[in-house]
């Protein structure tokens, strides 16, 4: 190869995206950093989701002889309402996002102040129907009294579990929002971080819509 | 600098490595030639490890030649091309030789993954019908066996009612097909007797934790899972005494976790079952 | 750093937001009323799943800003949930095994 | 890049000594703590390995000596069971999760992600201090298990339920296996912040002119191993959540009804003990590559600089990596062909297990190739180099036998495997960490190491290995099963006792030569002639940086890659090596075919 066409393919390296000395994606470390934790999470909830489908596989009838999921909980007074919430609070978060990248601070403050609330009502409600299930005979070893023996016993465990590992998660997500929060009302919050801070409670909202679909409908 | 060993250091080091690896070649073909009359697979006496012995062989035959090309190649690089002063060839691309050695290895690869599916769908195809079919339970730490009564049907079982002495198998009193199931402890009192030519199903259960029966002469393996029943089939071919171990771990004492195993022929194993039945 | 390329006009820049909102709760409501309609099992599995996945989708593309990244950063992200399926399909087969095998 | 900045106002003060070695967020550092606590818990598992082999070769045997030192284990010198199986868990778990993961991703991949692609530091340096600072309390927790009552976790290190998940199953069931899934579910987390890291710098923080296809094969190991991680440990964790729940909380994950520990009936059902066996081999299939391919790329760039000679076939290495990766993914199955799995399965599992063969061939023939009219250099990192090629391809090779479904009935839980997988993952892994420890020991300390205890370290080892570990495949061929105490009482496995004796006393030889090695690592450490810049005058960006390289790496400006990182020995030029970031040579002569990239970019 000559030396002219050495130089001329050094070019090509360095202008292609892929070359070195900046991002392949266009996107900051800490964002791209954001997105494989939410791959590497997803994963988690994965593997949850598919241990849940094995015990529904391998029990055969679930939750038990001529039962379904819904019939155990408030699907339309409570578990309904709490996707709506979840939803609006994702709407409301992107708002954010966006306001944040204009640089309109009030806004981005009122719509994190609004997603940290619909985050709290999630809790709220979670517990309520947490509460409500747990009064109906559900423990984590399974159903107590007169439904006990009718129940496959990880019907509430693998409730417990999932949706108590993706509520951890609303948790910390709220905090994390608060703290958001506070730093935007007093601007100090890039956008960046604004927006990663929505990327994560973007996610928690996805996660639910499977969790929602798969343990509470079908 | 330490990098410029002396000639004589780097002449030593690719002699020493070339001859060592070509030792390497020399004692594992003439330790697993040795070995095949001490340390070598147990005398088969079963139908089907006839086929897997074969299938063992030939892949054995395969991965030598790998091994012995590998090492061979290996010696004689580091010995041809040790540091004499030359200068090495600016050469790090050849696409036919390249697809050369992907290309074949796919095909040995190939030719094995059908072999050796055939095989294993055979292992795992439906037992003939006249297969004689006992159960095999493992528990901490020994070996259990059931055959059904005159009736020809296993009872059921309700853990509930187990007790070490009386009711081992945990068997429901309250069905008649349990009741002339005969129970056998095949670690210490007892033996598993099986005919020999004749196919058996065996049934295997877990009492408590997984356990793996294991019968090294037949070539069979199958786990014990908690609540399920795992099978596997095969053929004896020879009479006499064989063992069954546990081949899972399964706490302290697994290693004891034996059982014996006994193939007959059909007169003596009907003699047998008649005695102990009454 | 953060420079994206916007779709929507300033001062009605929330419109995509407004909208996928929107969607995601028409399909929500769709769920719930699968769920009541007494369709046969399988049809309400299927369109369960599928109506979950467009949310997903939705969320994903919008909420999240996806659909707006370059597309080697979607395929980064999207490649790997191939495996999700893989590890699902391995263990949804046995575990039927497991149920055909049970005592 | 901010993280840029708020390093170079930091490098501006002195920082003090807890920020600089203890709790600092140098790469280099951490990369350093890394091997060092990695090297502590390998002299650990290593003695476990050898009450392993002190009880096989003479079982039964008492040792009042040790009895003294471990007078619950050994009471009267005599090893109980709950012990052995308490040493083959433990050596199993911190052999493979504590000492390998963590000295190749963590140590190496530290110490070497971004000096190799010419950035300052990681990403996110107080995210990596973080996944250290997660390692010693997982190891102390791991430790303090061996002391709470019933001893420590004895269900083996893939911890099958219900022995894991049942308390009253096994001594080592007790505390022990919770305190066990704790320390791993800690350094988990650590592994994952480290993946998230190394992928992102990797991927952001490489320097100008360093596109994908000109990096160091250690780099594309490094990569490809921590996308495994990202994707393969959550599925443990979850695993480990639920195993945790079934122990603590009552549930029945793994449980199914109907169980009796003696005659006391377990108060679980519906859970299905198979479950654990899949997510587990998700994760611990990649888990082994997680072992194996950063020392592949490892290998590769010391092979070709003591070669002096280009990587043969750079483009089929690279793909082979991925390939690699990606069946990794689908193979988890081949561990289970005879735990009562779906038969179906263990067919399609076969042949994705026999496809991985193919991209594991290529890389052979490959550094086969890289060596053909080459000028070898035989240094201690060479040698060990090409006594891991010997090691994989021996442990390789087994590995076609156990992956065919019907043969590996007969050698599944044999002697055969563990032989298999020492060869292939273990003793590999360790050769290609000595070899990356001669090689780049002058570049983490600025000292050479001595040639001379390193050559008598590397044939004691590579003898002592192959006298350990290939008479294990016969004892598999006998059928020996693993994890057994003693296999006196089998009449298929009499016989075998000089078999047994002579691995053992080969073990003991080859854990008593590792002590040359830490003698030499740390002589060296403080003894040892200073090194220069570029001592093995490698191309890699590495050895741009002074040894050993200062805060940040690089002066003023950071480097500009100009070519791959393979042009050894290029025609038409006096030395033997033109490193990557060398600005453009003037040609001397004639034309200079295949130059600049290796032929990648056309």
């Amino acid at each position: 190869m000559s030396e002219a066409l050495q130089v001329r393919e050094q070019h090509r390296t360095t202008a292609s995206a892929w070359g070195g000395g900046e991002s392949p994606f266009a996107v900051p470390w800490a964002k791209l950093m954001m997105w494989l934790f939410l791959l590497s999470d997803a994963f988690t909830f994965a593997a949850l989701l598919t241990g849940y489908a094995a015990m529904r596989i391998t029990a055969g009838v679930w939750p038990g002889a001529g039962m379904k999921a819904a019939d155990f909980f408030h699907v339309t007074t409570v578990v309904g309402p709490m996707t709506f919430i979840l939803i609006c609070s994702s709407a409301t978060m992107a708002v954010a996002v966006g306001a944040a990248r204009r640089g309109d601070h009030r806004t981005t403050v009122r719509f994190l102040a609004l997603t940290v609330l619909g985050g709290l009502a999630f809790l709220g409600m979670q517990a309520y129907e947490w509460t409500g299930f747990i009064r109906e005979g559900a423990r984590l070893t399974g159903f107590v009294g007169e439904l006990g023996g009718k129940i496959q016993p990880m019907f509430p465990a693998t409730f417990f579990v999932i949706t108590g590992f993706h509520g951890g998660h609303v948790t910390s997500g709220v905090i994390y929002l608060l703290v958001k929060t506070i730093q935007a009302s007093r601007g100090r919050a890039s956008a960046e971080s604004v927006e990663i801070t929505g990327l994560y409670w973007h996610f928690v909202d996805l996660v639910w819509v499977f969790i929602f679909t798969l343990l509470y409908l079908i | 600098m330490p990098t410029n060993d002396t000639t004589s250091g780097t002449r030593r080091s690719a002699a020493l490595l070339g001859i060592a690896l070509a030792l390497l070649i020399v004692a594992a073909v003439v330790t697993t030639l040795a070995a095949r009359s001490r340390w070598w697979l147990p005398p088969l006496a079963s139908a089907q490890g006839r086929s897997i012995d074969q299938l063992f062989i030939a892949t054995f035959g395969i991965i030598s030649v790998a091994f012995v090309l590998v090492h061979g190649l290996l010696a004689l690089f580091v010995w041809l091309y040790r540091d004499r002063g030359q200068r090495a060839s600016y050469w790090h691309e050849n696409r036919a030789l390249e697809l050369t050695y992907t290309i074949i290895p796919a095909i040995v690869m190939t030719g094995l993954t059908l072999s050796a599916a055939g095989l294993w769908s055979r292992i795992h195809s439906a037992p003939p019908p006249q297969a004689l079919v006992v159960e095999v339970r493992g528990e901490q730490f020994g070996w259990k066996a059931r055959y059904p009564g005159p009736d020809g049907k296993f009872g059921r079982i309700d853990p509930r009612h187990y007790s070490a002495r009386e009711n081992p198998w945990a068997l429901d009193p309250a069905d008649p097909a349990a009741q002339d199931d005969l129970v056998l402890d095949i670690s210490t009192t007892g033996e598993l007797h099986l005919v020999v030519d004749r196919p058996v199903e065996v049934r295997i259960r877990a009492k408590d934790v997984l356990h793996s029966f294991f019968i090294p002469a037949f070539r069979v393996k199958q786990d014990a899972v908690p609540g399920m029943v795992t099978s596997i089939w095969f053929t004896p071919t020879q009479t006499g005494p064989y063992e069954i171990a546990c081949a899972e771990l399964c706490g302290p004492l697994h290693y004891i976790m034996r059982g014996k195993v006994v193939v007959q022929t059909q007169e003596e194993y009907d003699a047998w079952l008649a005695q102990t039945r009454s | 750093m953060a420079e994206h390329h916007e779709s929507v006009r300033d001062g009605a820049w929330y419109r995509t937001y407004v909208v996928t909102w929107f969607w995601l709760l028409v399909i929500t409501g769709l769920e719930i009323a699968t769920v009541f309609l007494g369709l046969p099992r399988l049809a309400v599995i299927l369109l369960l799943v599928t109506l979950a996945l467009m949310k997903a989708a939705l969320i994903a593309a919008y909420f999240m800003h996806l659909r707006h990244e370059r597309l080697n950063l979607i395929f980064t992200i999207a490649a790997p949930l191939i495996l999700i399926v893989i590890l699902f399909l391995g263990v949804a087969r046995d575990a039927l095994n497991v149920f055909f095998l049970r005592q | 890049m901010a993280h840029v900045a708020h390093a170079e106002a930091q490098a501006g003060h002195e920082l003090s000594f807890w920020r600089k070695y203890i709790f600092s967020q140098d790469h280099k550092v951490i990369g350093i703590q890394y091997a060092l606590t990695s090297m502590f818990m390998a002299v650990l598992g290593g003695l476990l390995a050898m009450f392993i082999r002190l009880q096989l070769g003479w079982p039964g045997q008492s040792w009042p000596l040790l009895g003294r030192l471990f007078p619950s284990g050994m009471p009267d010198g005599q090893m109980n069971q709950a012990f052995y199986l308490a040493s083959v868990t433990m050596h199993g778990t911190i052999m493979i999760f504590f000492v390998l993961t963590t000295l190749l991703t963590g140590g190496f991949g530290n110490f070497l992600i971004p000096l190799m692609i010419g950035a300052r530091d990681m990403a996110f340096p107080f995210l990596n201090m973080l996944s250290y600072w997660l390692y010693p309390p997982a190891i102390i927790i791991l430790l303090a298990s061996f002391f709470v009552s019933g001893g420590a976790a004895g269900g083996g290190w893939t911890a099958y339920p219900p022995l894991s998940a049942l308390p009253g199953a096994a001594p080592g069931s007790g505390l022990g296996q919770t305190l066990w899934l704790i320390s791993l579910a800690l350094l988990i987390l650590a592994f994952l912040f480290g993946s998230l890291n190394y992928i992102t710098t990797i991927l952001q923080l490489r320097a100008r002119g360093l596109s994908m296809m000109r990096l160091p094969l250690t780099i594309w190991g490094l990569f490809v191993t921590a996308i495994l991680s990202l994707l393969a440990f959550p599925v443990l964790l979850a695993a480990a959540i639920m195993l945790l729940f079934d122990r603590i909380g009552g549930t029945s994950f793994f449980v199914p009804a109907g169980l009796l520990i003696g005659s006391v009936p377990v108060d679980h059902r519906g859970g299905n003990p198979l479950l654990w066996q899949h997510l587990f081999w998700f994760l611990g299939h990649p888990e082994v590559y997680v072992l194996i391919l950063p020392p592949m790329g490892m290998i590769s760039d010391i092979l070709a600089n003591n070669a002096r000679k280009p990587i043969f076939g750079y483009r089929f290495m690279v793909g082979s990596i991925v390939a690699i990766a990606f069946l990794s993914f689908l193979v988890w199955g081949h561990h289970m062909y005879t735990s009562g799995m779906a038969p179906v399965l263990g067919t399609a599992f076969m042949t994705t297990t026999l496809v991985i063969a193919v991209p594991s061939a290529i890389k052979t023939f490959n550094w086969l190739a890289t060596l053909w009219r080459a000028k070898i250099r035989f240094t201690s990192a060479m040698l060990f180099a090409l006594g891991f090629l010997s090691l994989f391809v021996t442990g390789g090779l087994t590995g076609i036998v156990l992956a065919q479904p019907p043969v590996d009935i007969y050698f599944q839980d044999t002697f055969f495997v563990v032989a298999h997988f020492h060869f292939v993952m273990a003793s590999a892994a360790i050769f290609a960490s000595f070899a990356g420890t001669y090689y780049w020991f002058p570049k983490m300390f600025g000292r050479m190491m001595n040639e001379r205890l390193g050559k008598w370290h590397f044939w004691l080892t590579f003898v002592g290995i192959y006298a350990t570990f290939f008479p294990m495949h016969y004892a598999g061929f006998m059928g020996m099963m693993r994890r057994i105490y003693s296999p006196q009482i089998y009449a298929h496995l009499q016989g075998l006792q000089p078999l047994n004796v002579f691995v053992s006393i080969a073990a003991f030889v080859l854990f008593a030569a590792q002590f040359i090695f830490l003698y030499n690592f740390f002589r060296s450490l403080f003894r040892g002639p200073q090194a220069e810049r570029n001592p093995w005058r490698a191309t890699t960006l590495e050895w741009e940086a002074p040894s050993p390289p200062p805060h940040l790496n690089w002066g003023e400006t950071l480097p500009t890659v100009q070519r791959w990182a393979y042009d050894y020995s290029p025609p038409d030029m006096a030395e033997d090596f033109q490193p990557q970031a060398a600005p453009a040579a003037v040609p001397t002569g004639r034309s200079r075919e295949g130059r600049g990239d290796g032929g990648h970019a056309r």
